[in-house]
């Protein structure tokens, strides 16, 4: 099923880009983009990565095509005009873009490390020696495989029901804990924080591991130094600290397709989903390591939207 | 599909058995072009390519070989304790060498079926008898490739000599032909008699001719010293003989005298193949040393250097080919010899291909002048190139398709021919590196390189640009000119076949990285497992230093595009003249084929005792001519070395100093050029230069 | 069975294709369409990459700012097409080539 | 994600330091759009703030937002210029050229975070260890295609005069001088932290690769500049020259020992560079002006000695200073940046291992090229009659600047060694990201 969907996808891709670089209208050649781009957002979908796929539909098919579209407009009499190069252009541009497609698809092929990375859920340890049995079987030793922290939950408990305030409050504590506790546990960030149902006096707050990969890997964190670690952070008189609660996990990487596969079938092994790609992603942009570059993307805008500005109006100023 | 006894035999047997129903059945009863004939063999060679395609190709990265020995060991011949065993074997090397064996005969039966119909205007009489030898051929062949041992290879060896006199001599009312036949199956039976002595010897030492068997009894000493060395040279000499290596190389451009398709099958996948083929396993098993191997080294590259040369000067545009393959073949014994076994397979297999295509290529604008000449009852000679010319536009698909395969036999990159050719030339340099005292080795293979491009672009220049019969000469000239005005473009049943064989001429089926030899020698290099552990020393040469590929690129690139640029010059441009080369004595010495053939006829055809007197007279003049040519040397550099000095005050010191800010200048309104303000321009050259540098830079480290 | 090969044919293909609009077209805009593609091109590696070899949401998030960054590039790219159509009544490349040499 | 150290510092002054200038020139200039003055001193300060970022980034996905944050300012600021349609059409190949090399970047981006798996450089060469070095190559070029474009170094130079030409002038001078300065404090971290390891400089031959382009850059841009009658397209082509020179010392990296005068000699290249080619530049932008000369052809600056002996005099010390002719800041420039590739070649092992010691004659003999045109511009001035005889006067204020840029254009090689200049470059702070320290042998200072 995922195969078809992808070769329809890539058909639908593939075909239309063709069309960008050979039709001779150029609202044709826009919409075709349109529809390219699409088959891209589709492709996100089959990559887990949903958020993207709505985002490159929102912003890219539906804002950045109305902006080519307006400038089409803008700057054309007639949409069909001479689109297509002479030989001479053309000869050279198809000779260097062979060349690079086969070095492309060869190091895509055959140079690139092709293989997989799976988390499995590993509370009782045994998950781990579980799969190093299963490689081992399969004869294949070159995964890496380590054990980490893929998430841990604290739980405050308040006096009575907790206020808006109260639940900002700690939040904010965990984080200012994680932070002064660098190196050692700044790969974790705050993933969720939920009320717990049936007990308004509760709060928890699930912190989750990065999506980098840690080359150092993040050896498997003690809830009791996370405990440690946010214990004297005391974020409220009125709120505790009562429960810090580690899912452990494994970690396998540099799995081919088929070790990849067996290992997934298993039904001992619990596959660890993240929380929420979505939420993971807006606490990166938002609360962890990419805040910087959000407001430096912020910042592109700003200078975009001046830039355009300056640049339609200085013919018309006088 | 799994990979069996009875694939295997279907493979081999299916041509055989086309050729027997041919024979005994189809010949019989129907004379003429009819279909019937043709169908069987194409369905004799369509078979075992559809077999090799779902049954062995899928297997061809299991590092494994299937040896298929029938039940009961089938004893060909019982001595006593000795006694033949043969059977089957497949391994990586025979896989990829079965897929193109089948694939590029299939091209060609297809490609005869519409070029056989006619003969002199009426059609073809023997129409069938042909294809019952080309299925023979075919099976000759395969049973060659898919032979475990040195007996039933011998045997498919001989089979194929037997099938190219019957081939060659085909048109056999030409006295041409029957001459051509003859000489092709004498010269070669020279090297096979040769062959079988080197058998016996193995047979002798090892007990057995089963090829795993002879690796473990080399292996474990069964032949030691200089036997072993003459084992190897007469082995050798067999595929000197097939392979029409120097100095029995002169039966193969006579050769030509049989029809195209024969010539293709003859070149591309079949009889010459056979040598190298041959060689290459006698280097894997261990029967070459380092003394024989030298000796192929030095045959190969010789004759790769030598044949070019003689190309230079051809008319006939079969010939030309002729020779080129004598050279490309060279190449590959020169990749033998230096150990690089992968290299020549490589070479081999890649050279069948665009060999093939420009083969059949040729065939097509043969064809269709045959037909043009016909119609207007002319006497020119169809395979004439000085009466081809302007072909391009009348013939767009053959011109398409011959001009890659010539890019490929000249190693432009971005071609088949690029990647296999750079990996015998990396391994010859990383040889001669090692061995600074065989730098001639290299030598021959880059000079010949240049040489390839030079006459392939003179053919394709002289066939396909220019204006139609522009260098026809004699009274029929100007009607010469009035029919090629109407050549048309060949059927589709010879065009589809020259595209299909033009696409293996491209790199992408071998390598999808434009730069480095792809899947081929990774199947080729992996380890054969019939092969005693320690056999594997074919991989020993052939990797030299990194920068040993950066240096070959460049300089086979650079030397193979200056070959095209003076062909270029010469015969497209029309900027320098032939004329005063073609009177040359050079030229003629070429055109001669410095000698050899009419050496070989007058003496051992006419009367041998001549040859004393011919050596004496040798003497006399070298020697004499030696003495006078010393002192005539050494008045001209006292005359040349005062015209030197004075020349160096007048124009170096002088000049340079003008010329140097002159020259600079120049380059600068060079560059000034370049910066056309075009903006696509401008990134053109950003990914061509990327392109540029990526190439560069992995050819350092491939 | 769809690999990460896959996703980088796919993406090696729309990286040309979008290299040759860029320079084969004739018309700005249709080369600024060559300049999307291979910036999806691009996309679609980090993503793919992010699933098969590290499994997060790293790769993701550059995605997220490339989309971000291509809006941005395409509007101040669209007024400069504009500003040159207000000048040469052309927005053909080959026709802007007053500075040279 | 952004390093804080002595490279991104030393930078970080310069480019803060051309900026400053920028706008000071800038607040008389003709050039400069009236009604959208204000706007163009935020572009310059949101374009230094890109090149900062640039000089910081140590992070592949901040390397390229930094860089996009240069590049759309400068977009807009090369095209400043109201009415006039080169200006637009300089603007225009900017976009077109910068958008698709930022794009093959990117994609080159993507493959290098294919095969290391990560975005931060310090973490790249242990990620690059076991990688296949084609796929390592290849992602390079890629990335060198988005890297080569801001340095302006061959094959991906020929934007940049067409871009000089017709920008304003102060824009011009500027990008001419930050941008590059954003670019090489880049290109330095970039091939120091992630490629810096000797096995992958090994195994993916990048200085060599990086030698050839830096010969062609030189070579190019020095022979392209011969036939220039435009003073600014000269200069243009002399900066991309001085880009192919600056290269040598990237290459200078691939060997350990030396990687800390390597970039001390980078450091001090460009504050010697800050001063020589700003100082041009700006002699030339003073000319351009209407009631000076009006003109940037070279061909009207004859007899400029007789009629303005400062002005001449300033450009001519200021083109002496960029050929390399001794007591000038470009000499000592020259001199510490070649002393030092030649000392990293010398304790190299053969071609493989980096010894590319024949780059060096390539750069004295590209110097001696260099000579030719600007020693030609000095005849002009000096020697040539001129057409008319009316003085022309440097403004005031403009006289002051000059001695600005003059001053440590004379003294800057007299006062200060590489090593007393150029340090700050390697110093390492202790939470900078910079792995290692000063180098050891940084104790036995080069003595002139």
């Amino acid at each position: 099923m995922e195969a078809v969907v992808f070769y329809l996808l890539a058909g639908v891709a593939v075909v239309f880009a063709g069309v960008v670089v050979t039709t001779r209208n150029v609202v044709h050649a826009a919409f075709a983009l349109m529809v390219s781009l699409g088959a891209v957002a589709g492709f996100y979908v089959l990559l887990d990565a949903d958020f993207l796929a709505v985002i490159q539909l929102l912003v890219y098919v539906g804002g950045i095509l109305v902006l080519v579209l307006f400038g089409v407009m803008m700057t054309s009499g007639r949409l069909i005009m001479q689109l297509r190069a002479p030989v001479g252009q053309l000869l050279p541009a198809t000779f260097v873009g062979l060349i690079l497609l086969g070095f492309l698809l060869h190091v895509g092929r055959s140079e690139l490390p092709n293989n997989r990375t799976l988390v499995f859920e590993d509370s009782d340890g045994e998950t781990a020696r579980r799969v190093a049995r299963l490689l081992r079987e399969l004869g294949a030793e070159s995964a890496r495989l380590q054990s980490e922290t893929a998430r841990v939950v604290l739980t405050f408990q308040g006096a009575g029901p907790l206020r808006p305030e109260a639940v900002r409050d700690a939040r904010r504590a965990v984080e200012r804990g994680l932070q002064a506790a660098r190196p050692s546990s700044s790969r974790l960030y705050v993933i969720q924080v939920q009320e717990v149902w049936g007990a308004p006096e509760r709060l928890q707050i699930a912190l989750e591991r990065k999506g980098t990969p840690a080359s150092d890997g993040m050896a498997p964190l003690d809830p009791s130094r996370i405990a440690e670690i946010l214990q004297p952070l005391s974020p409220r008189e009125d709120l505790r600290l009562i429960a810090v609660q580690g899912l452990r996990a494994v970690r396998v990487q540099g799995l081919s397709e088929a070790v990849y596969r067996r290992l997934r079938e298993d039904p001992a092994l619990r596959v660890l989903t993240p929380l929420s790609t979505t939420a993971g992603l807006g606490d990166a942009l938002m609360l962890g390591e990419f805040l910087l570059p959000f407001e430096v993307a912020g910042l592109i805008l700003l200078v975009a939207l001046m830039g355009a500005a300056i640049i339609a109006r200085k013919g018309i100023t006088p | 599909m799994e990979l069996s006894g009875t694939l295997l035999a279907i493979v081999l047997f299916a041509p055989l058995v086309a050729f027997l129903i041919q024979i005994l059945l189809v010949g019989r009863w129907v004379r003429g072009p009819r279909v019937a004939g043709a169908v069987v063999s194409l369905l004799g060679v369509g078979v075992p390519f559809f077999l090799v395609l779902v049954g062995v190709v899928p297997h061809l990265f299991e590092p494994t070989a299937v040896l298929w020995v029938p039940q009961a060991p089938l004893r060909w011949i019982d001595l006593g304790p000795l006694s033949f065993q043969v059977g089957l074997m497949v391994d990586n090397t025979t896989k990829v060498l079965l897929f193109m064996v089948t694939l590029v005969c299939l091209m060609i039966h297809l490609f005869s079926v519409e070029y056989m119909k006619v003969r002199d205007g009426e059609p073809e009489p023997y129409y069938s008898r042909f294809f019952a030898y080309l299925s023979l051929f075919t099976f000759a062949m395969i049973l060659l490739t898919l032979s475990d041992n040195l007996l039933t290879l011998f045997i498919g060896w001989e089979l194929m000599g037997l099938c190219s006199y019957l081939l060659i001599g085909f048109y056999y009312e030409r006295k041409s032909a029957q001459d051509a036949a003859i000489k092709a199956f004498l010269t070669t039976r020279v090297g096979d008699v040769l062959l079988l002595i080197g058998l016996a010897i193995v047979w002798a030492s090892v007990g057995s001719l089963r090829l795993p068997e002879v690796a473990q009894g080399v292996q474990a000493g069964a032949i030691k010293g200089w036997l072993l060395t003459l084992a190897g040279l007469f082995l050798f000499a067999g595929a000197v003989g097939k392979s029409a290596q120097f100095p029995l190389h002169t039966w193969l451009p006579d050769a030509m005298e049989g029809p195209t398709p024969v010539s293709a099958l003859i070149h591309a996948a079949t009889m010459v193949a056979a040598g190298v083929y041959l060689a290459a396993r006698m280097l894997q098993v261990g029967l070459f040393d380092e003394r024989t191997l030298l000796v192929v080294a030095y045959v190969g590259g010789f004759t790769a250097l030598f044949a070019a040369s003689i190309a230079l000067v051809q008319t006939d545009i079969k010939r030309v080919l002729a020779y080129s393959t004598v050279s490309q073949l060279g190449y590959m014994m020169l990749a033998v010899g230096v150990g690089n076994y992968t290299a020549a397979l490589f070479h081999l297999l890649t050279h069948a291909f665009f060999k093939a295509c420009l083969f059949l290529g040729s065939g097509s604008v043969i064809h269709a002048l045959h037909e043009a000449f016909h119609r207007h009852h002319l006497h020119a000679d169809a395979q004439d190139m000085r009466n081809m010319g302007g072909l391009r536009r009348r013939m767009p698909l053959t011109f398409g398709t011959f001009l890659i395969a010539t890019l490929a036999i000249s190693g432009i990159p971005l071609t088949a021919g690029f990647l296999s050719k750079d990996a015998i030339l990396a391994g010859s340099l990383a040889y001669v590196l090692e061995h600074p005292q065989h730098l001639m080795l290299a030598v021959f293979g880059f000079i010949a390189a240049a040489m390839t491009a030079f006459y392939m672009f003179r053919l394709v220049f002289w066939t396909f640009a220019g204006t139609p019969g522009g260098r026809a000469l004699g009274p029929e000239a100007d009607a010469v000119r009035g029919a090629l005005a109407e050549v048309r473009e060949s059927s589709w049943v010879m065009t589809v076949p020259l595209a299909v064989l033009a696409f293996f001429a491209l790199w992408i089926f071998w390598s999808l990285h434009p730069a480095s030899e792809g899947w081929i020698a990774e199947v080729l290099s992996g380890a054969e497992g019939w092969l005693p552990e320690a056999a594997h020393r074919a991989e020993a040469h052939g990797h030299g230093p990194a920068s040993v590929h950066l240096w070959t690129m460049v300089l086979s690139v650079g030397l193979a595009l200056l070959g095209v640029l003076v062909a270029a010059l010469f015969y497209l441009y029309r900027r320098w003249s032939t004329e005063r080369f073609a009177q040359g004595q050079f030229a003629r010495v070429l055109e001669a084929k410095y000698g050899l053939d009419a050496l070989y006829d007058w003496a051992f055809v006419r009367n041998a005792h001549r040859l004393s007197q011919w050596s004496g007279r040798f003497d006399l003049r070298v020697i004499d001519g030696a003495v006078n040519g010393l002192a005539y040397l050494v008045v001209g550099a006292r005359h040349s070395f005062t015209w030197v000095t004075g020349a160096i005050d007048r124009y170096v010191v002088d000049g340079a100093v003008n010329g140097v800010a002159w020259l600079l200048r120049q380059l600068g309104a060079g560059f000034r050029q370049l910066q056309t303000g075009y903006i696509q321009g401008y990134l053109l050259v950003v990914f061509s230069g990327l392109v540029a540098l990526a190439f560069l830079i992995s050819a350092a480290f491939r | 069975m769809i690999t990460l090969t896959h996703y980088l044919a796919v993406s090696s293909l729309l990286f040309v294709f979008g290299m040759f609009a860029v320079l084969t077209r004739r018309n700005a805009i249709a080369m600024l369409m060559g300049v999307e593609l291979i910036l999806n091109a691009a996309n679609l590696n980090f993503v793919a990459f992010s699933k098969y070899v590290l499994g997060g949401v790293l790769g993701q998030v550059v995605g997220l700012f490339v989309i971000v960054l291509a809006a941005a590039e395409a509007a101040i790219a669209l007024a400069i097409i504009l500003d040159i159509y207000q000048e040469l009544a052309t927005i053909n490349p080959d026709e802007t080539t007053e500075l040279k040499g | 994600m952004v390093a804080d150290d002595g490279l991104a510092w030393f930078f970080k002054l310069v480019i803060l330091g051309t900026a400053l200038l920028t706008c000071l020139v800038s607040i008389r200039s003709p050039e400069v759009f009236d009604a959208f003055r204000g706007e163009f001193f935020v572009l310059v300060v949101f374009a230094a703030l890109g090149m900062v970022l640039m000089a910081g980034a140590a992070n592949l996905l901040m390397l390229y937002l930094a860089m996009e944050t240069a590049s759309l300012s400068s977009y807009v600021l090369a095209g400043f210029l109201s009415g006039q349609s080169r200006s637009a059409e300089a603007s225009f190949k900017y976009v077109i050229y910068g958008a698709v090399a930022s794009g093959v970047m990117l994609f080159g981006l993507s493959l290098l975070f294919g095969i290391g798996g990560t975005l931060d450089l310090a973490e790249l060469p242990a990620a690059l260890a076991g990688a296949s070095p084609l796929a390592v190559v290849l992602a390079l070029l890629f990335v060198l295609a988005g890297l080569g474009y801001k340095l302006a170094s061959v094959p991906f130079h020929m934007w940049s005069p067409d871009v000089y030409e017709g920008a304003p002038l102060p824009v011009t001078a500027f990008l001419s001088v930050a941008s590059k300065a954003g670019a090489f404090a880049l290109t330095l971290r970039f091939f120091d932290e992630a490629f810096g390891d000797r096995a992958i400089a090994l195994a993916t031959q990048w200085p060599l690769l990086l030698a050839l382009i830096s010969l062609l850059t030189m070579t190019i841009g020095n022979l392209a500049a011969i036939g220039q009658r435009n003073m600014k397209r000269l200069l243009a082509y002399s900066s991309i020259a001085h880009g192919g020179y600056l290269l040598m010392g990237v290459v200078a990296l691939a060997n350990p020992a030396v990687r800390a005068e390597a970039m001390a000699a980078v450091g001090f290249y460009f504050v010697a560079y800050l001063f020589m080619n700003l100082g041009a530049f700006y002699v030339v932008q003073h000319l351009a002006e209407p009631e000076r000369l009006n003109s940037e052809m070279i061909a009207d600056y004859a007899g400029l000695l007789r009629r303005s002996p400062f002005l001449a005099v300033a450009l001519s010390i200021f083109l002496f200073s960029l050929i390399g002719i001794p007591p000038f800041a470009g000499f000592w420039a020259k001199l510490y940046l070649f002393e030092a590739f030649v000392r990293a070649g010398l304790e190299a092992e053969g071609i493989a291992g980096g010894r590319h010691l024949w780059l060096v004659v390539a750069a004295l003999l590209n110097t001696a090229i260099s000579l030719y045109y600007y020693l030609y511009v000095v005849k002009t001035m000096c020697f040539d009659s001129a057409v008319e005889d009316r003085p022309v006067r440097a403004h005031p204020a403009f006289v002051g600047l000059m001695l600005v840029l003059l001053i440590p254009t004379f003294v800057l090689g007299l006062l200060w060694s590489r090593e007393e200049l150029g340090v700050p470059v390697v110093q390492v702070e202790a939470s900078a990201s910079l792995s290692s320290s000063v180098s050891p042998t940084l104790g036995t200072p080069f003595r002139r």
